[in-house]
C-alpha cells in the first residue's frame, strides 16, 4: 500500500507533527492480551467480583425490571447496534424504528412532539427547563420537591447561565401548596410524577392552571412506566414532560441503562426550543411509501453551531428503539396491567412493613409508585441496616439519612420478597 | 422488506409479553391522576413484533455489514464482538449503581483502570468518565473552565471562548450554552486556523481556546504548540477535543502539545459501537490544576478497596446520573487491554496508512478536489470536494451519496456549514483492508461515472434501496411535520 | 448483496482470533503424524469474516421474517427468545455432562420435569430424551422394539415392519436401517392408509407399525384404534410419530389409542427452533413394557438428589453420547411451562383453525385442490395439487415456490414420491394471525393470476432472490459435483 | 375466523377424532408461567442450582475450548437460527454457509467430500462404518481402541444388522500391533487419533497399507481441532474419516453441543454410501453467479424412503455453521498454533503432575493431546480425589478405574492452573 501512495514508511503521513510533542516512547500501558480466550480470563476475574443482587429493594433512579427477550434481540442486532449517522435511504431502519419510538412514546404520554432520546433523564430535566426559559424568556426556575440532590445538581449546573433555581422541598415528604408563589418572573414550575420519594402528589393536577396564570410553563419530570395505570401529565396541563426511559425495558448496568426523553404538544414555540433531533414522516415518490427526516433541522447545533439550541450529537438512540420495541410488546394492556401490579406492590410493601416494629411508612396514607420512603425508628441507622440485610442476601433501599431510606419493588418482586424482608427486617431491626 | 409503520400492524386483542398480575388490591390514585383511556399502542403478538424490527434492522446498515468509511469525522471502526459478552453479562448488565461497595468492586476496579489508561494516552493527571458522549464531554470541559475562572475570581470577566470551524459543532455550541461568548476562527488559505485571527482574539476575556487537531479536514496543525502558547499567555485554557485521535494514538499527546484539558470520545476511538447515534460514552481528561473540579464522584483506590469520592467541595457536580455509561467504559477498556501501547499505536498507524491510501485511488476519479495543504498528507480522515463534478453535471454531492447506497454503502458530506463546497468526508480507520478501500474507491469511480454519462440515474436515486426518493421539505413546516403517528394522523392521513 | 465464497476473500497474512501461546515446548510427533502443510484455509479479519456471514445471513429467511407457513410437515412455529437465554446462560452452556453430580441438580431436575411433563402429555409411562432428533428417536424406538422382541425370544422370527406411505420417510428408512424389511401401506381413495392392506400385511413376522396420525395429509385417520388392534392381536407393537402432533396436543394422546410408543419432534411441536436443520431434539416415550429397553442412563430422582442412572442391564445402550441436546430440552420445558395444559390445547385449537382458515382461502384461488377425503377437515396442515394448473399453464409446483420466494416468503412442495401430483403442503401453526393468513394467500393467489396471465415471469423465476435460475444438474454427475471448494478448484473452477 | 370457513366451532376440525381416544379433560400439568418475569424466575431458580466448574479438567468427548464471541454472534441470528429446510433460492445463505462449512472442514481434512454433520460423533462412527460396510460388502468391523465404551456400545448397537464388532482394546494405553490381524472378510479398521486415552498411536500411519492389502477400508476417527499440527488422517491413508466437531466452537451444555462430521476422497463409491446431505455448488444462468443444491440426492431416505442409504432428517445444521465460522476466524496459522499450545500443555501437565508422588502419567512415553491418563498409586481412589478437589474448586478429571482417570487440558488452561492442580493434588493424594 505504502508504495501504491508513493510513500516510503508511515512516518511520512506525520510529518506535519513537530518533533516538540512528539511522543518518542511507546505508551507505557499493560502487555496486551492478545487472544481473545486471555482476555475473557482477565475480564472474567474482573468480573466476578461484581455480585448482582438476587434480591434488591434499590430504586431511586434506575430501576430493575423484567426486560422482555426480544427487546435486546433487537438491539443487538449488528445493523442496529453498529450504524451511526446514515442518510435516510440506507439506514431507513434506523430512522423509521426511531419515529417509532417517538410515536409510541407520543401515545403514552398523550403528546405529538417526543425527541430522539438524549442521554438521561437529568439532562432531559435540564433541556426541559431551558426550552421553558426560551420560549418564556424569563428566569426563574421553580422546583417543587423532594428531587434526587444529584439532579439538582447537574439542574443548576445546566441552566446556571440564564435561570435561577428554586429548590421548595417542603417538610417531610410533600411541600405545602401555600409555600407555591408562582410570580410573573417564572418561566417554569418544575415537579415530578412520581417524585423522587415515589410519591404521586395530590396536587399535580392543580398545578398547571396556577402556572399558567402568570405565563408560566409546568414542566413534569415522570417515569414512563407508570404511564399505563397514572394519567399523563400533559392530561392534567403539563407543557413539557420529560424523565428517564430506563425503566422501559433498559438494563441498569451500573447505571449505565439511563437514557432521557423530552415531550412536547405539537406547537411551534416549543418545537423549536427542541435541541434534540426530531425525527419525522415524509412520502417519497412511490405512494404509500413513508421516508423519515429530520424535522427543522435549523433549530440544531449540527445546523448552525453556537447559534443552534444547546447542542446535538451522539445521544441514546439505541435506548429509544429498545424503549419502542418494549412499548409495543406490552401495548395498552401489559402497560395498565405493570402499572397497577407496581402500584399494588408498593402498597402491600408499605403496608406490610409497618407492621414491623421499628418500622414506618411516613407516605403510606399517600400512594406510591415503586420507590418508598421507610423510616427506622430503632437504635439502628438505615445504613447499618443495609449492612445487615446484605449478609441475608437482601439488598436494602437507599439510605436518605440515619432514619430514612428509599425502598423500592417492581413487577419482579413478589408478595413474597417483601414478607422475606419484612421477616428479616423484624430479626435486625431493634 | 416494505415494511409498514407499526401502528399498522395493531391486531386488537394480542400482547407481545404477559407481566405478572399479584392478587393485591391497586390502591385508588388521586384524583386527576388516574388514566382515563388506555394508551393507543399497539396490540401485536410477539413474533410479529420481533418481525417488525428484524425487518427494519435488515433495512440498515451497520458497520459490521459494509465498509463503513463513509462517515468521516465519526471513526467508524470495528467494535469486536468479545466485549458485548462483557457487557451483557450479568455481573455488570443486572449491577444496581447504588449496591454496597463491596458488591461491585470488580466493576470499580474496571473504571480505576480505564482512568489510568486514559492518562497515559493522554499524559494528563485525572479523567472522568461520566460523560454520556463527546458532546457531554466537552460540555463537562467547559463547565470545568468555568467553575475554575470563576474559583479564581476571574469567572465574570472571561467570558470568551474561541474555536475553530472545523472542529465538531459542539465546540461552538456547549461553551455558548454554558454561557459563553463564542468567537470562531476560520481557516486560513492553507486550511489552518487562522492564527492571526487568534492573536485578534485572545484578551483577558478569554476563558479557553477549543481545538481539535487534526481537523476534520484530516489537516494536522503544525503550530498547534503557538496557539497554546498564546492562549495560556492571555491567561486562558487550552482543551483538546480529541475526536480525530484515532490516528495519533501513541504518536502525540494532549498534554505534550500543552493542553489543560482534554476529551475522548470512547465510541470513536476507543471502538464501543455507535448504536444508531448513542449511547456512547466520553472522557473528560485534565491537568492537577482543573483536577478539582472534576464531576463527582471519582473512583478511589486506598490500596485494598475501590470506593466512590463523592466529597469533592469543588466540583461541578453530576454530569450524568450515576457513574456514566458504564457498558461502553467496559468495552472501551477491554479494547485497550487487548492491543496495549504498540497495539494502539498499530491503530492510528494504519488508520493514516488506509486513509492515505484511499485518498492516492480517490484523487485519481474525475470531478474531486481535496481542498487546503496541497501536496500535504492527511492523519485519518479526509475532506474532499465535488465542486468540479457539480460544474461539470449538475450534480450534488449528497446526490451522489444517494446513489452510492445502492452499492450498499453509504457516506455523507459533513457538518454544516459547507465551507467546502459539495463536500465528501471519508474516514477509513484501521478496521478495513486494501480490497475494502479499493472496493469502495470503485464504487465512488462507477457512480461518478454515471453522473458523467448518465446523470438521470444518479438525479433519481436511490434505486435500489428501501425506500425512494422522499418528496419536499414538509419537515419544516409546522403545518405538516408529523414527529408522531399522532401528528401523523392529524396532519397527513 | 452478491458475496463472495469465502475463500475468495482471503487476505494472507490477516487474523480473526489470537491464540494463547504458552512458553512451552511442543512435543514431537511421532513419524508421519505432523501435518506437513497449513490447511488451505482463508486468512481473514474478524470483521470480515463477521460481515461475510452477516451477509448471508440476511440472504436466508427464518420463521423470524416471514409468515413461514410453507413448510407443511415441519410445524414452523414461534419460539420465544426468552428461551433462548436460558441456553446461553452459562449456567447451561458451561456444564460439562461430566460434572459431579451435585453442580448439575439444576439441569437434572429440568430433564426430570420434561420427562414428567411429556409423560402427561403422551400418556406414556416413561420418556427418553436422549435421540438428537426425530428420526433419531424414531430409530431408538425401532430399537427397542427389536429389544423387546428379542428378549421374548422373538427377534429372528419377527422382521418385518409396517408403515405408511405418508409418514416421514424414516419410519421407512430407519427400520429398514435397523435390519427389517419395510411394508408400507399406500392410501385408500379417502387418502386413509389401507386398512385392507394392513390386513393383509400383518402375521407372526411382524415386529411393529410405525404410523403417524395425521399424516402428512392432515388428514386424521378415525380408525386407528382398529389399526392398533389388528397389530396388537398379531404380537407386534404400535408405535406412534406425533411428528404431526400440533394440532392434537391434549385432543388425543398416544396412549389413549393404545399404542405402545411414540416420539416428539421437540424442534416441531415443542418450539425449539429449527437452526438451519438442527440441531433438534427428540422425545421417545414407551410403556411399562418397554422401559427396561430404553436408552441409558435415564434420570431419576431419589426423594431428595437427581441422579443418572446407567445400571439398565437391558438397555439399547447409548443412542447419543451423554444426555441429548439439552439446550433444545431446556427451550422445550420452558415453552411448555410457559403455557401449562390448558395453553397446550389452545395451541393445537389456534393451530387447527390457522390451517382450515387457510385452505378456505387457498381452494379459492385458481387451479388448486385438496386431494383426498372431500368435504372432511384438515387437523393441522393441509397437502394441496396444482394438477389442474400444470395442465392449465404448464407450469410445476416447484415452479410457482420459486416465484412465491420473490415475495418474501416460501413453500416446499412435500417429501418424494409425490403421490398427490404437482404438491404443495401448508402448515400455519398457531404462530400467525389472521393478517398474515390472508398476506400469504393473497400471494399464492398473485403467483397464480401471473402462471396464467404471465407465465413467463413464473417459468424464469426467482427474480428479486440473491441469486438467479441454477443450471443443469451437474449435482448428479461424479465428474462436476463438487462438495468442497478443494473439489470446485479441481473440477470447475 | 370461523364465519370466513364455516365453522360453529373448533370442535368441527376433530370431527374424525373418535371420542374414544378424545381426552376428556384437561392435560394434568403444572399451572403456566405467563408472565416472562415470572418464567425466568422459575428458570433462574433452577439454572442457580447448576454451578460450572471455573477450572475442570473433564474431556473424555466433550471439550471446553474458547468460543470466539463471532461463532455465536452469527449463530445467534435469527435468520440462521430459526430457518429450516428452505428451498436453495430463498435460503441461499445457508446453502452457502454449509457448503463452505464442508469446503473449510475439507481443507482441514485434506479430503473433498464432507457431509452437513450428522447427530453426533457416535453416529458419525456408526454411519462411517456402515458406509465402509456398504462398500465393501464384507461384516467384520475391527476397532482398535482405547474407546469410549459408550461409542463402542452406540456403534454395536447401530451395526447389529449388518456387521459383526470386534474390539481390540490392548493392553495399558495401546493395543500391540501384532495383535491385529486383518482378514479379507473385514471391510474396516476403525481407530482414532487421537484415542479415548488421548494418545496419538505411532502406528496410525502404517495402518492404511495394512487394511487396503486385503480390500479393507481404514476408518480414522479424529479430534478436528488438533488437525493444524497433527498429520489429517487423510495423510496417512484413511479412506473415510469421522469425528465430532463439537471442539470448533461449540459450547458443552452439559453435552448438548455435540455434532458429527463424515469425510470421505471424491470417490462415487464413498460419495454414493453417504445418507446425510452433501451441497454441491452449481452455476446460475448470471455468470459468476453460484447457487447450492443436494448432490445425488438419490442416495438419501428423502428421495427413495428405505430404499435410501439409512436415513436422513434434521441433524445438527447449525454446529456445523458454527464450525465454519470458528475456522475461518481462526484460519491456517490459528489452528497450528491452538494445536501445539494443547500438545505443549498435554506435554507439560503429565510432566508437572507426575511429579507429584502419588501421582504417574502412564502414557508420558507418547504424545497425547488435550485428554490423558492420570495414575493414583496411593491409598485413595479417582473418584474419591475427585471429591477432595471439587472441596477445592477443582474438578478433576473422568474416573476410568479406582486408579486411572481421564484429565483434559486445552488453550483455555495456564500452566498456572496445572501447577494449582499439582499443588492441590500434592495435598490431597496419600
Amino acid at each position: 500500500m505504502l508504495a501504491a501512495i508513493g510513500a516510503e514508511s508511515v512516518e511520512e503521513f506525520y510529518a506535519d507533527i513537530p518533533d516538540s510533542i512528539r511522543l518518542h516512547r511507546p505508551l507505557d500501558l499493560p502487555a496486551p492480551l492478545r487472544s481473545e480466550a486471555e482476555l475473557v480470563r482477565h475480564m472474567d476475574d474482573l468480573l466476578s467480583r461484581n455480585i448482582p443482587a438476587r434480591l434488591s429493594f434499590l430504586g431511586a433512579g434506575c430501576y430493575r425490571h423484567h426486560i422482555p427477550a426480544v427487546v435486546e434481540e433487537v438491539a443487538n442486532r449488528s445493523e442496529f447496534l453498529t450504524a451511526y449517522a446514515g442518510e435516510p435511504y440506507e439506514d431507513h431502519g434506523r430512522f423509521q424504528a426511531l419515529w417509532e419510538y417517538q410515536s409510541l412514546m407520543g401515545e403514552l404520554l398523550e403528546m405529538d412532539v417526543v425527541n430522539v432520546p438524549t442521554y438521561d433523564g437529568f439532562q432531559a430535566a435540564g433541556t426541559a427547563l431551558r426550552m421553558a426559559g426560551r420560549a418564556t424568556g424569563r428566569r426563574r426556575l421553580l422546583l417543587v420537591g423532594p428531587i434526587d440532590p444529584d439532579k439538582v445538581s447537574k439542574i443548576v449546573d445546566f441552566v446556571r447561565p440564564d435561570h435561577d433555581v428554586e429548590v421548595l422541598d417542603g417538610t417531610e415528604d410533600g411541600w405545602q401548596t401555600a409555600d407555591l408563589v408562582v410570580g410573573a418572573d417564572v418561566a417554569a414550575v418544575y415537579i415530578e410524577a412520581p417524585n423522587f420519594h415515589g410519591v404521586l402528589d395530590p396536587a399535580l393536577p392543580s398545578l398547571a392552571e396556577r402556572a399558567h396564570a402568570v405565563g408560566a410553563l409546568l414542566v413534569v419530570g415522570c417515569n414512563p412506566i407508570s404511564l399505563g395505570a397514572v394519567a399523563p401529565p400533559a392530561a392534567y396541563g403539563a407543557d413539557i414532560v420529560c424523565g428517564d426511559i430506563q425503566p422501559l425495558g433498559i438494563r441498569m448496568s451500573f447505571g449505565g441503562g439511563n437514557a432521557g426523553f423530552i415531550a412536547t404538544r405539537d406547537e411551534e414555540r416549543l418545537v423549536r426550543e427542541f435541541p434534540s433531533r426530531l425525527f419525522g414522516v415524509i412520502p417519497t415518490v412511490v405512494e404509500g411509501e413513508y421516508g423519515f427526516g429530520d424535522v427543522f433541522y435549523d433549530r440544531t447545533s449540527f445546523a448552525l453551531r453556537e447559534e443552534g439550541k444547546e447542542w446535538v450529537g451522539t445521544a441514546a438512540a439505541l435506548n429509544g428503539i429498545m424503549a419502542g420495541v418494549y412499548l409495543a410488546l406490552m401495548g395498552p394492556q401489559g402497560m395498565r396491567e405493570i402499572g397497577e401490579t407496581i402500584l399494588a406492590l408498593t402498597r402491600y410493601a408499605q403496608e406490610r412493613l409497618s407492621e414491623v416494629p421499628g418500622v414506618e411508612a411516613p407516605n403510606r396514607d399517600k400512594v406510591s409508585f415503586a420507590d418508598f420512603v421507610l423510616r427506622f425508628t430503632g437504635e439502628r441507622t438505615a445504613a447499618e441496616i443495609n449492612t445487615l440485610l446484605l449478609e441475608q442476601g437482601i439488598q436494602g433501599g437507599l439510605a436518605l439519612s440515619d432514619t430514612d431510606a428509599l425502598y423500592c419493588v417492581t413487577e419482579i418482586h413478589t408478595r413474597e420478597d417483601v414478607d422475606r424482608l419484612a421477616a428479616t427486617l423484624q430479626e435486625i431491626v431493634k | 422488506w416494505d415494511e409498514p409503520l407499526i401502528f399498522e400492524l395493531t391486531s386488537p386483542g394480542e400482547r407481545g409479553v404477559g407481566v405478572p398480575v399479584p392478587d393485591l388490591p391497586v390502591p385508588d390514585l388521586p384524583a386527576g391522576l388516574r388514566r382515563s383511556e388506555a394508551p393507543g399502542l399497539p396490540e401485536m403478538s410477539q413474533p410479529h413484533v420481533l418481525r417488525h424490527y428484524l425487518r427494519l434492522s435488515q433495512e440498515n446498515l451497520g458497520v459490521d455489514l459494509n465498509v463503513d468509511v463513509g462517515q468521516g469525522t465519526c471513526t467508524m471502526k470495528y467494535s469486536p464482538k468479545v466485549n458485548d459478552g462483557f457487557v451483557r453479562d450479568p455481573r455488570i448488565s443486572e449491577l444496581h449503581p447504588l449496591q454496597d461497595e463491596s458488591t461491585v468492586q470488580g466493576v470499580l476496579e474496571i473504571l480505576y483502570r480505564l482512568e489510568g489508561l486514559l492518562k497515559e494516552i493522554s499524559g494528563m493527571d485525572r479523567v472522568s468518565l461520566q460523560p454520556a458522549s463527546g458532546s457531554s464531554a466537552i460540555y463537562t470541559n467547559v463547565s470545568m473552565i468555568r467553575a475554575y475562572h470563576a474559583a479564581r475570581g476571574e469567572g465574570d470577566v472571561r467570558d470568551e471562548v474561541i474555536t475553530t470551524q472545523y472542529s465538531h459543532p459542539t465546540n461552538a455550541a456547549a461553551p455558548k450554552t454554558a454561557g459563553y461568548k463564542v468567537i470562531t476562527l476560520m481557516p486560513d488559505a492553507d486550511g489552518y486556523p487562522d492564527i492571526e485571527a487568534l492573536k485578534a482574539a485572545v484578551g483577558p476575556r478569554t476563558a479557553a481556546l477549543l481545538i481539535t487537531n487534526p481537523e476534520d479536514t484530516g489537516i494536522f496543525n503544525p503550530r498547534i504548540e503557538e496557539f497554546v502558547r498564546i492562549v495560556h499567555e492571555a491567561g486562558g485554557l487550552c482543551c483538546y477535543d480529541q475526536a480525530n485521535a484515532n490516528g495519533i494514538l501513541g504518536i502525540t499527546r494532549a498534554r505534550d502539545a500543552g493542553f489543560d484539558l482534554c476529551h475522548f470520545n470512547l465510541h470513536k476511538t476507543f471502538s464501543t459501537p455507535h448504536m444508531c447515534g448513542g449511547p456512547a460514552a466520553g472522557a473528560s481528561a485534565v491537568t492537577e490544576a482543573l483536577a478539582p473540579f472534576l464531576p463527582r464522584p471519582t473512583v478511589e483506590f486506598d490500596g485494598s478497596r475501590y470506593h466512590l469520592d463523592d466529597d469533592r467541595p469543588e466540583s461541578v457536580g453530576k454530569i450524568r446520573p450515576f457513574y456514566g455509561v458504564v457498558p461502553n467504559l467496559v468495552r472501551a477498556y477491554a479494547w485497550i487491554m487487548a492491543l496495549g501501547g504498540e497495539g494502539l499505536r498499530a491503530v492510528a498507524e494504519t488508520a493514516v496508512l488506509n486513509n492515505n491510501y484511499l485518498i492516492s485511488k480517490v484523487l485519481r476519479i474525475r470531478g474531486v478536489s481535496l481542498p487546503y495543504a496541497e501536496g500535504q498528507r492527511r492523519i485519518e480522515q479526509a475532506r474532499y470536494s465535488w465542486e468540479q463534478l457539480n460544474a461539470d453535471t449538475g450534480i450534488h454531492s449528497e446526490q451522489l451519496g444517494y446513489r452510492v447506497a445502492d452499492f450498499g454503502t453509504h457516506y455523507w458530506t459533513s457538518h454544516h456549514p459547507y465551507l467546502v463546497p459539495e463536500p465528501m468526508t471519508l474516514e477509513p480507520t484501521e478496521s478495513y483492508s486494501q480490497a475494502d478501500l479499493d472496493e469502495y474507491a470503485a464504487i465512488l469511480a462507477e457512480v461518478v461515472r454515471e453522473a458523467y454519462e448518465d446523470p438521470e440515474t444518479v438525479r433519481t436515486a436511490p434505486h435500489n434501496g428501501p425506500i425512494h426518493q422522499m418528496r419536499g421539505d414538509s419537515l419544516d413546516d409546522p403545518g405538516t411535520w408529523a414527529v408522531t403517528w399522532r401528528a401523523y394522523q392529524r396532519k397527513l392521513a
